[in-house]
């Protein structure tokens, strides 16, 4: 049975670099694409996701905690979003019975 | 660090003001938090202490921005009467998050670790968040919030993204150990595209924060539909606390890649002035104009940021200061107008000169500053700035700056015309005291900045 | 650098000279305050007894004056650098006979002033007008030096634009009087210039100095000499009336007679004059430029003649008889006979006073009339005035032995000896002059009353003090030509041999200039024969014309031949010039105006602010509210920013 | 006394400050006061002067020392006149405007003695950012001045004058700032450094063009001058008097002491262009002047024409032309102020500045009239007046500097008498009209404010040397540096 780390050094780290990067411009496109407003928030959660992911690899390849412990704050921080941003909606939710981003373009020009 | 402390738990203490019927008590009491957090943040002045494994430093750099955005919020506090007034229930709530998002500020200037950047950052910016969207039921506060909430997580995921490469390039994530990954011998590190990919998205992120073209997109719509109190902070602790990081990261980590990051900071910097100058021009709604001028003024601090040596350090601080104050009365008199004559664009302030000569002479003064007109502070932050450039020898980038601030006394003083020279469209706008004397305060710092700026030239 | 070569003197002398110009500036600045306040009596006491006690001074220095020239030194008016200009008096023989030609006829024009103005009701402002320019007028021809001259130059044609539009509710007196000024800026700026061009040189404006410097270099026609006296003639052309410069004289007319007899004939004319004789030895290191001054005088004499003929407004005629004179002296000044000049200089100022006066005397009688056509027959109203007006006529006609004949027959004499054919336009001239001098005269005094019938009865001789002035004048215009009498009559020519020293420059620096080639008396004989037989001929064809046949010219609406009709409407030189100069300049002020001013610089300053609001407007619709947007916009440039840092580079 | 430089400067603030409180139209005759009193200053300061080119008076103080920006004021010879000429002018302004009663008469005189501590700044500063720290400070309060109490059009046309000037001191800035890093070792701004410096001549043209342009758009010079006939005619009398008579000169001042001596390669290069320029303003101004209907568009022409012979006299580098074009300075605020402020009597009484409603006044106001020609024969150079000397040293340095551009800039003397005695004409002479028929002659305060500008008219014109003397030592000091 090996330790954790070994077996996430078994894939080359190119790997990760690029799967997460895939990831990450899959999240962007996503962002673009969609237009409701969960989803949206969703596809940024992905993009997080994806560095989390690629900051496990690095520290791993690395050997150096840093990394993960990152990958913690960047999860309460995210966590933290998350309710800030669903209240948000919500609250929107309640006034426009919408949650289209692109309901909500008064304020321009 | 005690401000740190302090202002969490202060923030906590005022939940529990909170709890009271009448929430009389909240104002004063924040405003006395806040006045003891400035006190015991200066105790910290020329004793450099580091915490949590070097992931703080809280030096003269940190206490002196600390100093400004702690300043600036108290200044904010004045011009909240009118939510006391119409005992809005969650008034305690909001200064707890404006003392929480504090703490993010500190933090950001006070990083030696980029995890310590990022948790304040967002600590700053989930607060903005709410706060954006804190008047309910009005349609365009909650745009506002949602505008700025998910462009806002958007630039956290790019920054999020360059911090992760910058530390797969390096293997670290203080800023010092950067540095020397990023200069120091190593040059495949310095080569390597992960850092300088990693570096670029890092600016881009922060860059969004401190709302500099072409990711100041958010800016004008945030500005204009948040409550007006929280778009003074917002304009003012996020603009100083994000450029005291920016400055940190890119003078101490990459001050070595200076030529990969010049170009690209050169060029958002060119458009930055342009995008907020011009935009400006056009506006007819004072908030928007405002909303713009804080772009053209990211704009010229990240001149300083271009020319980082010896000046720029008191440059960007001078500049930060004399800008706040400016934006902070600029606001806090937009908020006294508006609320009573209920229109945010320039006709609002018709006749204020004769109907309010207090209100008008400080406005005029905040304009001249932020218009960088001698005798404020302004001039001198501008002036500060042109030289470190000029060191720099940035000469062809301060007459574009110069250009553009010819446009911005335009705007500026289209407001000062409006207050002085059309007739008045309304009665006299009523000004608690309170705020009258937060203004008067105001005006002379920012006048006493422009006549005696050697007092504040050389902090750092 | 400044050196004082005449010597400087501080004792009571220096107050007298000092008293000269000072008495008629306080009598200026007394009536001039003092205005409709002050009783007629006093004023015209204060003006009259101001100018006569300078002139009783200008007497005394005269008979004190030992033939040394000296110079007043007051104070220090400008010094910068290396310049310094004195603010001082020279006296010598030539300011001494200016001053008392100024102060002498001035004091008598002042006299006459007292009755002819008696019902102005402005009448101490005429006096203080008056007064200051024989102030001016003294300080042009007392200065030590070109800016002096200057001063006063400028300060007699400010009195001249001051009294010309002293009745100033008539427009077209203050246009005549604006055109004079204007006229003789033109020629200021020729005589600044030269002032100039005189500093660049020789390093100073002080006449002493400059003579001295330039009787050393004996090369004549240097440039840059021939470019100051030319320059320095424009300024004479300006205030001499000289062509092409000559029409605001004319116009001039619309002033008091008392005015046109004293600046506009006597004395501020003249100026130009006093400018070239003081400085002739550049004049005569030029002679370039002396030929063409006596061009140009001729041409003056010949043309303003031709006019004369044919104008009927008593002033007018009498004012282009002044430009003809002027004319001669010119013509004299340009065959270098300076002391013959300022013989004529004095002898014309004597008579050209007096028919000025007399057509004053006139023009009073006949209540403001001014055309000859509506006179007529003024012989027995008028006896004093008719007899000097006569005598006044003979002495410019030049009939010995009035002053007249010996100034101009010396002067033609001169000029004989240069060229002939100036000589025999000289002659086409006085006999011009003679014919149309008495065709004034027959028409004015002779025949039958043309006026109206109030004027018949109001018809009167003038009061003592107008008549006296013209008595003591015509006397003046009878012997005053004995002061130069004609080399054949006796040897000893008083004013060539006084003003002798004042050429002594001219001496110095081109020895042969004045070649002693006297003709020999037989010539001069003919010389003088011939020109009075001109006259005489010119008086019997004026007689014929105008007495047997007593014809009276056509009155204004009657259509006359082309050459008369040419004549008689000057040629139409101000025409020309008002389409040629003033229109231009009207036209030229508008159109900047209106084209380059609002149509080129402003809406280029303007623009500026055009372009940078339309980019304002321009750059909002980037904000277009929807998110979507701002993040394609967001990844887009991070997107370039990408590419520009690692597939660009 | 030795702080007198000091003194001067601080006590217009400080009585502006205290008169803000004077409630009413006490206000004037406070504020009248304290002019007065600065005056007396200024005197005493003319008294204790010795003729040398020493700055005198001086009075140093570090202002941002890390910057070696200080705050050193003195005066010399240009300075002291200058001071003279704004502390004699300003109590006569103050008074000019007693027969108006202004709406916030405290803040109208307020900003006026404001302005005049800027105007005696930018006079007595020799540190580059100190002067353009009061050069800045001068522009503001005639900015209010003129926007809030001025004609009807005056917001556009005002905020159009306030842009363009500051904008063009914004280009001085740049030049300062490139100046103060060139100096040596720790930088600083002080005006011998910047004498000291030796630059390269690419670089002294740039910084030329930089400097120039500022100075040229506040004095004006040809193409810069767009702001100023409108801005004259929509500003209140007072405020006109304060741009055109006071105001004007910072920008020769700023040549004089801040472009010539410190580029004197820079401005080699361009003088000749800079002349033309001038020299086309001079024919330019007075040329349209000619055909003006409204009395101060007139004189703000002439004002152009006027100015553009100081700039062409100054910009010869002469000894002439300097002191010429100094004297003309002080002679042309008197001029300028004299008429403007007739043209005020004239259209308070009428209500018209428009030539052709005017006419036939000098039948009912002897005093006037005399007041009037004075004032004008000054204003066209007539011997023995104020104008005169001027003109004269100013021509003869053109002169000197080449004979056809003497010739040319000399129109003036001709075109200047033919615009000012057209409008003489048209205003004082002819026939009365129902407008005219009850003009009232001169009231005392009026006399007060006439007299002693043409008792000046006559000082000048008949005793320069009195000025002439008290600037040669410096205008020989600044031309050595600029023949260095």
């Amino acid at each position: 049975m090996n330790e954790i780390p070994e077996v996430i050094r078994t894939i080359p780290l190119q790997y990760y670099l690029f799967f997460s990067s895939t990831l990450f411009v899959i999240g962007i496109i996503g962002v673009l694409t969609r237009r409701n407003a969960i989803v949206v928030f969703m596809c940024i959660e992905l993009m997080l996701n994806a560095v989390n992911l690629l900051l496990t690899a690095f520290s791993a390849y690395r050997s150096d905690a840093n990394g993960q412990v990152f990958v913690f704050f960047i999860m309460a921080v995210a966590a933290a979003e998350v309710c800030v941003g669903l209240a948000i909606i919500v609250m929107i939710y309640r006034n426009l019975r919408s949650t289209d981003i692109n309901i909500l373009s008064n304020l321009k020009w | 660090m005690n401000s740190i402390i302090l202002l969490t738990s202060f923030g906590i203490l005022n939940l529990f003001v909170g709890f009271r019927k009448s929430n009389k008590l909240v104002l004063p009491a924040v405003f006395l938090f806040l006045l003891i957090v400035l006190v015991v943040n200066f105790y910290d002045w020329n004793n450099t202490t580091t915490y949590f494994e070097r992931m703080l430093t809280i030096d003269n750099f940190a206490v002196a921005f600390t100093g400004v955005v702690v300043l600036t919020t108290i200044l904010v506090i004045p011009f909240a009467k009118r939510y006391v007034d119409e005992q809005n229930e969650s008034l305690a709530e909001f200064f707890s998050i404006l003392l929480f998002s504090l703490v993010g500020a500190v933090m950001m200037v006070a990083y030696e670790n980029l995890l310590m950047l990022f948790v304040g950052i967002e600590i700053l910016s989930i607060s903005m968040y709410v706060l954006a969207g804190s008047d309910k039921k009005n349609l365009r506060s909650n745009e506002a919030g949602l505008k700025y909430f998910l462009m806002g997580s958007f630039a956290t995921g790019i920054l999020l993204f360059g911090i992760v490469l910058i530390y797969g390039a390096t293997g670290t994530f203080y800023i010092t150990e950067i540095s020397s990954a990023a200069t120091a011998g190593s040059g495949d590190a310095l080569t390597s595209p992960l850092l300088a990919m990693g570096l670029l998205f890092t600016l881009i992120g922060i860059s969004f924060k401190v709302s500099a073209a072409p990711f100041h997109f958010w800016t004008p719509d945030v500005y204009e539909g948040t409550p007006t109190l929280f778009t003074a902070f917002m304009s003012t602790v996020v603009k100083t606390a994000g450029f005291a990081g920016f400055y940190k990261l890119m003078s101490v980590s990459f001050a070595g890649a200076y030529d990969i990051w010049y170009p690209t900071l050169v060029a958002m910097t060119v458009i930055t002035l342009g995008i907020g100058n011009i935009g400006a021009v056009a506006q007819n709604s004072f908030k928007r104009m405002m909303a713009y001028s804080s772009i053209s003024h990211a704009g010229y601090l990240m001149i300083a940021l271009l020319s980082f040596n010896d000046r720029s350090e008191n440059a960007i601080f001078f500049y930060a200061l004399a800008y706040s104050i400016a934006t902070i009365a600029a606001f806090g008199i937009l908020k006294l107008v508006s609320d009573q004559r209920d229109d945010i664009s320039y006709n609002a302030f018709n006749g204020l000169g004769q109907t309010n000569p207090l209100l008008a002479a400080v406005m005029t003064i905040s304009m001249c500053s932020l218009a960088g007109i001698p005798l404020t502070g302004g001039f001198f932050g501008k002036l500060f700035i042109f030289s470190a450039a000029l060191e720099q020898n940035l000469l062809w980038l301060i007459i574009v700056a110069i250009l553009m601030s010819m446009v911005g006394i335009y705007y500026y003083f289209r407001v000062v015309i409006a207050m002085y020279m059309r007739e008045p469209n309304g009665e006299r706008v009523a000004v608690s005291s309170s705020a009258s004397f937060a203004l008067i305060f105001m005006a002379i710092l920012t006048i006493v900045m422009g006549v005696l700026p050697g007092l504040m030239s050389n902090l750092l | 650098m400044q050196t004082n070569l005449l010597p400087v003197i501080n004792s009571e002398m220096a107050l007298f000279c000092l008293l000269i110009p000072l008495l008629p500036l306080i009598g200026f600045i007394i009536n001039g305050l003092g205005n409709r306040k002050l009783p007629k009596g006093l004023a015209s006491l204060i003006g009259c007894g101001t100018v006569l006690a300078s002139f009783a001074i200008a007497l005394f220095l005269f008979s004190s004056f030992n033939g040394q020239p000296y110079v007043v030194d007051l104070f220090d008016w400008i010094s910068v650098g290396n310049l310094r200009i004195p603010f001082s008096f020279q006296i010598d023989q030539l300011s001494l006979i200016m001053l008392l030609l100024v102060t002498g006829v001035g004091s008598v024009i002042h006299i006459y002033s007292a009755g002819y103005m008696s019902h102005d009701v402005n009448f101490g402002k005429f006096f203080a007008f008056l007064n200051l320019f024989i102030f001016s007028m003294l300080l042009l021809v007392m200065g030590s030096n070109y800016v002096m001259m200057f001063v006063g130059w400028e300060g007699v044609g400010l009195c001249s634009y001051l009294l010309i539009g002293f009745w100033n509710k008539v427009t077209p007196y203050n246009n005549a009087a604006k055109k004079a000024f204007i006229i003789n800026r033109i020629g200021d700026l020729g005589f600044l210039l030269g002032i100039f061009l005189l500093f660049t040189t020789f390093g100073s404006v002080t006449y002493a100095d400059i003579f001295q410097q330039a009787a050393q270099l004996h090369e004549v026609n240097q440039p840059v000499i021939i470019a100051i006296t030319l320059l320095l003639f424009v300024g004479a052309m300006g205030k001499s009336a000289q062509l092409p410069l000559y029409t605001w004289l004319p116009d001039a007319m619309a002033g008091p007679t008392p005015v046109s007899a004293l600046i506009h004939a006597a004395t501020m004319v003249t100026a130009g004059i006093y400018m070239v004789i003081r400085s002739n030895v550049l004049y005569t290191l030029a002679p370039t430029t002396l030929e063409f001054i006596a061009i140009i005088g001729l041409a003056t004499a010949v043309f303003a003649a031709t006019i004369g003929l044919a104008q009927n407004d008593i002033k007018k005629v009498l004012a282009y008889s002044t430009v003809s004179q002027l004319g001669y002296m010119f013509l004299a000044l340009g065959v270098m006979a300076y002391t013959s000049s300022m013989f004529h200089v004095l002898t014309h100022a004597f008579f050209k006073a007096l028919l000025f006066l007399g057509a004053g005397s006139v023009i009073h009688a006949m209540s403001g009339e001014q055309d000859v056509r509506f006179m007529g027959g003024l012989r027995k109203k008028l006896p004093v005035t008719f007899i000097t007006f006569l005598i006044g006529t003979l002495a410019i006609s030049g009939i010995p032995p009035f002053a007249g004949f010996f100034s101009k027959d010396e002067l033609l004499a001169q000029v004989y000896e240069h060229s002939k054919i100036m000589w025999a336009f000289g002659l086409l001239t006085s006999f011009m002059t003679a014919f149309y001098m008495f065709r004034l005269l027959f028409l004015t005094f002779f025949g039958t009353f043309r006026g109206t019938e109030e004027q018949r009865h109001h018809l009167h001789e003038s009061p003592a003090s107008m008549t006296i002035p013209l008595i003591i004048l015509a006397i003046l215009s009878t012997i005053g030509g004995f002061m130069g009498l004609p080399a054949v009559f006796s040897e000893n020519h008083i004013l060539s041999n006084f003003l002798e020293p004042v050429l002594g420059f001219s001496r110095l620096a081109v020895p042969n200039a004045f070649a002693e080639a006297h003709l020999d008396h037989s010539t001069e004989y003919m010389l003088m024969g011939i020109s009075v037989a001109v006259a005489v001929i010119a008086i019997i064809v004026a007689y014929v014309m105008y007495v047997s046949k007593n014809t009276v010219p056509a009155s204004d609406r009657t259509e006359t031949g082309g050459l008369h009709k040419l004549v008689y409407h000057k040629y139409y030189i101000d025409e020309i010039y008002n389409a040629i100069i003033v229109r231009p300049v009207m036209w030229l002020s508008t159109g900047l105006h209106q084209f380059v001013e609002k149509g080129i610089i402003d809406p280029i300053v303007n623009g500026f602010g055009k372009v940078t609001l339309a980019g304002g407007r321009n750059l909002r619709f980037l904000q277009t509210g929807a998110i979507g947007f701002y993040i394609f916009a967001m990844v887009i440039s991070i997107a370039l920013i990408l590419i520009l840092n690692f597939v660009i580079r | 006394m030795s702080n007198l430089t000091l003194y001067l400067l601080l006590w217009p603030a400080l009585a502006g400050l205290l008169i803000l409180f004077i409630k009413g139209q006490n206000a004037k005759r406070a504020a009248f006061g304290a002019a007065i009193i600065e005056f007396i200053l200024v005197l005493l300061a003319m008294m204790q002067y010795e003729p040398n080119a020493n700055v005198q008076f001086p009075f140093f103080h570090t202002w941002i020392e890390n910057f070696g920006i200080n705050f050193s004021i003195g005066m010399d010879g240009i300075s002291l006149l200058l001071v003279f000429l704004t502390a004699f002018l300003v109590p006569l302004i103050i008074l000019s405007s007693f027969p108006h009663s202004y709406k916030n008469p405290n803040v109208f005189y307020a900003l006026i003695l404001f302005m005049q501590t800027g105007l005696i700044g930018v006079f007595t500063s020799f540190d580059a950012f100190l002067f353009y720290f009061f050069w800045e400070v001068a522009l503001i309060p005639i900015y209010f001045i003129a926007g809030v109490w001025g004609g009807e059009r005056r917001i556009p046309i005002t905020f159009k004058f306030f842009l363009y000037t500051i904008i063009g001191s914004l280009f001085m800035l740049v030049g300062f700032v490139y100046l103060y890093f060139q100096t040596p070792g720790t930088h600083t701004s002080d005006i011998n450094a910047f004498y000291q410096l030796s630059l390269n001549t690419t670089d002294q043209s740039w910084i030329f063009w930089f400097l120039f342009i500022a100075f040229a758009i506040k004095m004006p010079v040809f193409p810069f001058h767009t702001w100023q006939p409108d801005t004259y005619t929509e500003s209140p009398t007072q405020a006109t008097m304060l741009l055109s008579g006071i105001m004007l000169k910072m920008g020769i001042y700023g040549v004089i002491r801040w472009l010539l001596p410190v580029v004197p390669q820079g401005v080699s290069q361009w003088d000749t262009l800079v002349i033309i320029l001038a020299i086309i303003g001079i024919v330019y101004g007075a040329i349209i002047a000619i055909r003006q209907h409204d009395l101060k568009r007139l004189v703000a022409f002439s004002s152009i024409s006027h100015v553009g012979l100081i700039a062409a006299g100054i910009f010869t580098l002469t000894e002439h032309g300097m002191q010429g074009g100094i004297i003309q300075m002080l002679s042309h605020g008197i001029n300028v102020v004299g008429l403007f402020f007739i043209i005020d009597i004239i259209y308070r009484r009428t209500h018209t500045r428009e030539i052709a409603n005017l006419g036939g006044i000098t039948q009912t106001t002897p005093a006037l009239s005399i007041f009037f020609l004075i004032l004008l024969l000054g204003t066209v150079a007539l011997p023995l007046t104020n104008g005169f000397v001027g003109e004269f040293l100013l021509l003869s340095g053109v002169y000197q500097y080449n004979n056809w551009m003497g010739a040319v800039a000399g129109l003036t003397i001709i075109l200047g008498a033919v615009y000012m005695l057209r409008m003489f004409q048209g205003v004082m002479f002819g026939e009365q009209n129902e407008v005219t028929a009850t003009f009232r002659d001169l009231t005392g305060t009026e006399k007060a404010v006439l007299i002693p500008l043409v008792i000046m008219v006559f000082w000048i014109g008949l005793h320069p040397n009195t000025f002439l003397s008290l600037t040669e030592p410096t205008v020989g000091h600044l031309l050595g540096i600029i023949n260095r």
